[in-house]
């Protein structure tokens, strides 16, 4: 009985080290294989993700996008709607802000900075509205829409930015740079942080009262588990679906809306490098916990800057950081998967 | 157990040379065209040399920051889309120097590295206007932006210049790791009755230069002499030794005597921007041409003028007829 | 001889022991039920023996022959047939399809063949069938007949029912204790589940009862009585009579007029339905299944739109409550708590909602105050209804939807599959609410369940009301002969 | 320009632009009617391509690299079901995690075996042409003058309807995943049976990749893929899990891939990032057109437990 209770307590904490140790490992030969130094690539790995001062703040940087946009994939997820379109509501939600921030001049940075906020949202929400209403009322699958939507959304960008909205002289497809009064301070002095992951962890902190306070959080839950019963309870189905694809879409949209606020000032061709595709994992292997893709998203972001920085540090080449990445996420998810079964076996045997 | 004094003077020992490039360093192209110029100035100059590969446009800021901040003296930004951050992270390092390569800036500590490649996309203009028989040539590449839009002007000038009337189509894919699209683009220009093209395309050029060779026409290749691949097929090819320049600019860093300028560099340096080996099929009378016009340029004869044409901004042929 | 023979059979879900120590023998070429409340554990031990559970403990003997079984095609291999109480059919597939599912051992199916092979089948046995029809197009009935002839096509000589008649209309239940008996009569074992203790006095030679995972005693059923058999199985002395009061039917709370419903596939699914209840009155819809009882109750309940017609409320906008037809996907979320169920209409609503957001406490006031007034066993408020027993589960719509003392109430299946203690409080709860004086439409297709229950009855019959009968004077005979579509003479 | 060249040149285009997808799409096919989603068939096409082109660069002989393909994408749909089958991991985050390894993997190899020279082409599988009929007009060198692949892609699509609605295991498959439970307590091992369909999907994807690497480009590049194995996944779902509806899908993307070459190759001039996602924006029309209402398999992405009573 005491055996099992500690190992309730510690296997949370045990298995997604193994997974993590495991990975690393693999990582370690891969590096050997290429001629690069394993230690020191993990060492630089670890400081510059947490323990340093700039390392930190670029780990926050990458965390804001990350955070926005898994939590919108989480929302959908609650609903029972998988939103893959999480790349392309970024892009336009960068689209949002961005016209406010260029186009709207002489406003104080109190107002400018939560209009062009909410620009970025209102984009983003339209593109996640569209698949929510196909879904809704013709019944249209919203995976394969929010996909598609994705290409159209990049593409549409990269015209803009390079027709009507690029910067006079830039050698490559950009806009001009936003006001002053529309751009996001920096947190960390010196460092890339800057307020965008404030407003994230605000985002995080209202949908989690939402979700689990609100009222509108009981029903979007009541739709994803039972949308049969929930009809039949008199709530509107359809209703709540868009409601919650527009919302998904308009928090992917803000993770955009911050790319351009805080960290580029202009709007760019490629404004996101998967962080739309990052989120479903993330949000996937956080089951549902706002709490959890707090957390995680912070993980993916340590990884990703860390990883930056192996590369330009201790020379491992990019393919081996990328397949450490997938070696991550694949073993946290077996992690996951087998702690969850040996959860339920101690459970079961405990009381026999 | 010596304290480190930090030298004012940045001695040569201590040379540290960085390089940001956007996509993967095995792409026969671009990036490993900078990749190389890289390693060329660790062998040259015994520096101390870094790259990073694949930085997405989100990390560029990051990456450039770091280089600096951990004491790099010189760091290249491989491509255009750089610019944009190089204006960012600049001002806070000044004891850095920034250079954009493609880029079109230019500041205390920021300079812009660019080959002039519409000089040489003027010449293989000659000579696809003097070999097409459909007068239908054509441009292809991954995307669209200054340095590919100048490189399919001087195309487009130098064939004029030889057929007014030749009709110049272009096409993008949007994709530079898409091999397969960009060789299917090329089967579409090759469907619709193109016979001769220029194509930018790092990863997907041998595939567009062995698809010609099938088809049985021509095409050009790019940054690197490539008439091995295709020899049937590529007429010549536009060769930039970017690693060259990288090398040259490096060494102009080293000796202190690098300035915030845009250096252009044109087919006057030979051995940076030249063409490559000619294919068998171009007639000596065509050759002669090309040599002569090539000639014209690097004496001044030909030059290149800003100016505006329905509308937008480009550059017009400009003959100084002594 | 023994056909099965059980020792001390075991199987626990976590700390829960659903089957505690189990001996049970089964005699060659007899009928033998098992009898229990709702969660006694008889579901768990008939999927054992069909290979779909593990035990934790025990033997099992067949013809005294000790064997394992390790999955269901162990099982089917060894002569055992399992017709499961929630059915195991795969609705895109056709009958055909799936009576041959997992049997076919040939690469190409020849389904023309095999059709033939099961039109013939089922003739030989009377279960009409039509093989080529999908599945999820077929009444429940129907479905009932694809899961016999599946069991028969591969030739099982045990079979296993489980609650095979919970979904049955009277004449299909006498026609199949008609071919379990012609079955048994060939010699083959029948283990029999049900909560009718008519059934099994009827159609078994003897009975097991089971109460919390335990044999609480195996009799003859000549040496039985439905009473004997109920007390055994609670532990206590039940009434199995509903005391119904007579009451004067008050103001008309519901009048609809000529309306017509259709079903999914937009197909009219009730035509020109017209009737009026009144306070205080049960109106009993009797009907086979599938005949447009839910789509009339689904207009009624307001939660399907209606091609035509009228629907009434006197007073305007007096409250609904509406017990579907199926708990599980139409009444219930069944991954959300008993209390978070229990606010699954009122949750926008004081004093569950107040300043925009959710209040814990009224929540779960709400929910301990439900738990009391129903009876709803489970360890707690948080636990989830996917855990409680069907009559448990009933139990909590049944508090949700008469929380606001709704003017009418709309009660479909309300009893399916619930055991007798269960059947006889929500039936008992709903004569209250009448006596209250809601008007209540009660929907079911156990006619006996109707008439105990009803005032009038109305009998549909293809969306059509065929008549409407004073519940005091109408005969079983004629009701039965309305419902397969006879015309009133 | 010969309009008739130009047209038969166009649908042989969309046809060739068609094979990879439909390859995927058909694995995914597999893999999906079985109930286990199939995000990886991205990292499947690629892994497909690479291997292909490895053993044929080493090799020399392409039938070899197709072997080698099939051995790889069969592997990587192994690793797969026994995620999702056996740990049952999350569907969609082992599909997102493969592709990541695949992407990693791939072009870490890559740069060990083709070192300088990754462009060098490589030996590749020709035309078969069959005689009569490949000259047809039009006809006869879009379906009678193709290579290996191309044939086998169009076996395949008969092959699979043919399997899935006339055989015993395609009855089975559709059966798990409509309803695992139903097929467990009819006799059937479910796990078994996703594992065969998922292993197929691998091998089916990864001839896709193999069609990129030995047909249509000849040579092996880093992230080749391109995004091909999420069009599969569009074009699995618009055709609604049927094979002849996802390879049309297919050749839908295909056709109109093809039709915006063609334009920017005409010299039209509309910008060409609207002509790039023509394709995303005709599928995505065509659905809304079609009222596409496709309902997955009843199972997708649920893992099956053979003890548990409702799949909450
Ligand atoms: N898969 C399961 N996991 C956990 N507990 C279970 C599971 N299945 C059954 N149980 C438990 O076992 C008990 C017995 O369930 P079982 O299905 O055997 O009841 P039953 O006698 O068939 O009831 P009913 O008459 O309602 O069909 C239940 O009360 C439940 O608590
Ligand atoms: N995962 C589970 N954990 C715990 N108990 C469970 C689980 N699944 C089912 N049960 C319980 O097992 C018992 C039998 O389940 P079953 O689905 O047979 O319900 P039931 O009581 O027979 O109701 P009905 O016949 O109306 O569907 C119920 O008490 C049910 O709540
Ligand atoms: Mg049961
Ligand atoms: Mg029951």
């Amino acid at each position: 009985m005491i055996a099992t209770n500690r190992m309730k307590f510690l296997l949370p904490i045990l298995s997604p080290l193994i997974a993590i140790t495991s990975a690393l490992i693999v990582g370690a030969i891969l590096m050997l294989i290429a001629g690069a130094n394993p230690i020191a690539a993990y060492s630089i790995l670890f400081q510059e993700s947490i323990s340093t001062y700039f390392g930190f703040g670029n780990t926050l940087t990458k965390m804001t996008p990350l955070l926005f946009a898994s939590l919108g994939v989480l929302v959908a997820l609650r609903a029972g709607q998988f939103n893959i379109g999480g790349e392309g509501q970024i892009y336009l939600g960068a689209l949002g802000s961005t016209l406010i921030g260029l186009y709207v001049q002489g406003l104080p940075a109190v107002i400018h900075i939560p209009l062009a906020l909410l620009a970025g949202f209102f984009f983003g929400a339209v593109w996640g509205w569209i698949p929510g209403y196909l879904k809704a009322m013709r019944g249209v699958n919203e995976v394969i829409t929010t996909l598609l939507l994705n290409y159209i959304a990049v593409n549409l960008v990269s015209y803009l930015v390079q027709n009507p909205l690029m910067a006079t002289g830039a050698p490559s497809p950009y806009s001009p740079l936003i006001a002053k009064t529309s751009r996001l301070p920096i947190i960390l002095p010196q460092s890339l942080a800057h307020a965008g992951i404030l407003f994230g962890l605000i985002a995080a902190g209202i949908l989690w009262v939402l979700l689990v306070r609100s009222p509108l959080g009981y029903q979007i839950t009541a739709v994803g588990f039972n949308p049969t019963a929930a009809r039949y309870a008199h709530i509107s189905v359809e209703r709540t679906i868009m409601l919650v694809m527009a919302f998904s879409g308009g928090l992917a949209g803000l993770a955009g809306s911050c790319e351009v606020m805080g960290l580029k000032y202009r709007l760019f061709e490629q404004v996101s490098p998967g962080y739309g595709f990052d989120a479903i994992a993330i949000a996937f292997l956080s089951r549902g916990s706002v709490v959890g893709v707090v957390l995680t998203s912070l993980f993916f972001a340590a990884l990703r800057s860390g990883a930056n920085v192996m590369q330009r540090s201790a020379g491992v080449p990019i393919t081996v950081v990328y397949a450490i990445q997938g070696f991550m996420v694949l073993f946290i998810a077996i992690s996951l998967a087998v702690e969850r079964e040996i959860r339920v076996k101690t459970l079961w045997s405990a009381k026999v | 157990n010596k304290p480190t004094t930090p030298t004012a003077t940045g001695g040569t020992e201590g040379f540290k040379i960085a390089i940001a490039l956007p996509g993967m360093i095995t792409d026969k192209g671009w990036n490993q065209s900078g990749y190389e110029g890289i390693n060329l100035t660790k062998q040259k100059l015994g520096a101390e040399t870094a790259y990073v590969e694949k930085v997405a446009q989100a990390d560029q800021t990051e990456v450039l920051t770091d280089f600096a901040r951990k004491g790099y003296n010189l760091i290249f930004a491989h491509g255009g889309q750089f610019d944009a951050a190089i204006e960012q992270v600049a001002s806070q390092f000044p004891n850095t120097f920034f250079v954009g390569v493609n880029g079109n800036l230019k500041a205390e500590n920021i300079a812009s590295l660019r080959i002039d490649h519409l000089q040489a996309s003027y010449l293989c203009g000659i000579i696809g206007a003097s070999v097409t028989k459909s007068n239908k040539l054509s441009y292809i590449a991954g995307e669209k932006f200054p340095a590919t839009e100048g490189e399919l002007r001087g195309f487009e000038l130098g064939a004029k210049s030889v057929k007014p009337n030749i009709q110049i189509t272009s096409t993008f894919t949007g994709d530079w790791n898409d091999v397969a699209k960009a060789k299917e683009a090329t089967l579409a220009l090759i469907s619709s009755g193109a016979d001769v093209i220029y194509q930018w395309l790092d990863n997907a050029s041998a595939a567009v230069l062995q698809t010609a060779g099938e088809k049985g026409v021509y095409a050009f290749g790019n940054t690197k002499d490539q008439l091995d691949v295709a020899p049937k097929a590529v007429l010549t090819s536009a060769v930039k030794r970017l690693d060259l320049a990288i090398a040259y600019i490096a060494e102009l860093a080293k000796q202190k005597q690098i300035k915030g300028q845009i250096y252009t560099i044109g087919l006057e340096r030979t051995d940076i921007l030249s063409l490559g080996k000619f294919g068998g099929i171009i007639p000596e009378v065509v050759k002669q041409k090309v040599l002569n016009a090539k000639q014209d340029i690097v004496n001044k004869k030909i030059v290149f003028e800003d100016c505006k044409e329905a509308g937008k901004d480009t550059r017009c042929l400009k003959k100084a007829t002594v | 001889m023994n056909y099965l023979r059980l020792n001390k059979i075991t199987k626990c879900f976590g700390s829960f022991i659903a089957n505690d120590n189990i001996n049970l023998s089964v005699a060659s070429g007899t009928i033998h039920a098992i009898l229990g409340e709702n969660g006694a554990g008889k579901s768990t031990l008939m999927n054992i023996i069909s290979g779909l559970y593990q035990p934790d403990a025990g033997e099992i003997y067949l013809q005294e022959q000790p064997i394992k079984i390790n999955s269901p095609n162990e099982a089917i291999k060894l002569g055992i047939g399992m017709i499961y109480q929630h059915f195991m059919l795969v609705p895109k597939l056709t009958v055909t399809e799936n009576i041959i599912l997992g049997m076919e051992k040939t690469w190409r199916l020849n389904l023309q063949d095999k059709q033939q092979e099961i039109a013939a089948l089922s003739q030989v046995y009377g279960l009409e069938i039509d093989p080529t029809a999908k599945v999820e197009n077929l009444s429940v009935g129907a479905q009932q007949r694809v899961e016999i002839l599946k069991v028969l096509y591969r030739r099982a000589k045990l079979l296993i029912l489980d609650e095979p008649t919970a979904v049955l209309t009277p004449p299909e239940v006498e026609s199949l204790i008609a071919i379990l008996r012609q079955l048994a009569a060939a010699g083959n074992t029948i283990i029999f589940i049900s909560h009718k203790l008519e059934e099994v006095m009827n159609l078994c030679d003897s009975v097991t009862v089971l109460r919390q995972g335990k044999v609480v005693a195996t009799i003859s059923t000549s040496a039985a009585t439905p009473q004997q058999l109920a007390t055994l199985m609670v532990g206590r002395e039940v009434s199995l009579q509903l005391n119904k009061s007579s009451t004067l039917p008050g103001e008309i709370i519901l009048s609809v007029q000529n309306l017509q419903v259709a079903d999914e596939r937009n197909i009219p699914a009730v035509n020109n339905v017209s009737f009026e209840l009144r306070a205080g009155e049960i109106l009993g819809i009797a009907g086979v299944d599938g005949n447009g009882q839910r789509e009339l109750a689904d207009a009624i309940a307001l939660v399907r739109t209606i091609k035509q017609g009228k629907i009434e409320f006197t007073p305007k906008h007096s409250s609904v409550g509406y017990i579907p037809e199926d708990r599980q996907t139409m009444g219930l979320v069944l991954q959300f708590s008993i209390a978070q169920n229990l606010i699954l209409k009122a949750f926008k609503y004081l004093p569950f909602c107040r300043h925009f957001l959710l209040q814990p406490q009224a929540i779960v006031n709400r929910a301990q105050a439900a738990m009391q007034e129903f009876d709803i066993r489970a360890n707690g408020i948080d636990i989830k209804v996917s855990q409680l027993s069907g009559g448990n589960q009933q139990k909590v719509v049944l508090a949700r939807e008469l929380a606001l003392t709704p003017a009418l109430i709309i009660a479909m299946q309300p009893t399916r599959g619930l055991d007798v203690g269960a059947t006889v409080a929500v039936q008992s709860r709903i004569l209250t609410e009448r006596d209250r004086g809601a008007a209540i439409l009660y929907i079911s297709n156990e006619l006996e369940e109707v008439m105990a229950m009803s005032d009038r009855i109305a009998v549909i019959y293809r969306g059509e009301f065929l008549a409407i009968l004073d519940a005091a004077t109408a005969k079983v005979e004629e009701i039965g002969f309305l419902m397969a579509g006879g015309v009133n003479q | 320009m010969n309009n008739l060249n130009f047209f038969s040149d166009y649908l042989i285009a969309s046809l060739r632009l068609a094979v990879p997808l439909a390859f995927a799409a058909l694995g995914g096919l597999y893999s999906e009617r079985s109930g286990v989603l199939n995000i990886a068939l991205e990292g499947m096409l690629l892994t497909g391509a690479f291997t292909a082109a490895a053993a044929t660069f080493y090799t020399g002989n392409p039938w070899l690299g197709i072997l080698a393909s099939l051995i790889a994408g069969g592997l990587v749909g192994l690793l797969h079901a026994v995620l999702c089958v056996t740990l049952r991991v999350d569907q969609l985050v082992s599909g997102l995690a493969i592709n990541l390894v695949a992407a990693g993997l791939t072009s870490f190899l890559a740069r060990l075996v083709f070192g300088g020279s990754s462009t060098q082409q490589l030996p590749g599988i020709g035309a078969i042409t069959i005689p009569g009929l490949a000259n047809i007009p039009l006809i006869g060198p879009l379906l009678f003058q193709q290579d290996f692949l191309v044939y086998l892609l169009f076996i395949l699509v008969i092959l699979t309807t043919y399997i899935l609605f006339k055989t015993s295991f395609g009855l089975t498959l559709r059966a798990v995943g409509e309803s695992p439970k139903a097929a467990g307590t009819a006799g059937i091992s479910v796990t078994f049976v996703c594992y065969i369909a998922v292993v197929i999907s691998g091998c089916l994807a990864s001839l896709g990749g193999a069609y990129l690497t030995l047909v249509q480009v000849r040579f092996f590049a880093e992230g080749m893929s391109a995004g091909k194995g999420f069009i599969a996944i569009a074009a699995l779902i618009f055709g609604r899990w049927h094979p002849i509806g996802s390879a049309l899908a297919c050749l839908l993307f295909g056709a109109t891939e093809a039709l915006q070459l063609r334009i920017q190759a005409l010299g039209a001039n509309i910008p060409y990032q609207f002509l790039v996602m023509l394709p995303y924006a005709i599928a995505l029309l065509a659905l809304v057109g079609l009222a596409g209402k496709s309902t997955p398999p009843k199972a997708l992405g649920t893992p099956y437990f053979a003890e548990n009573h409702h799949s909450d």
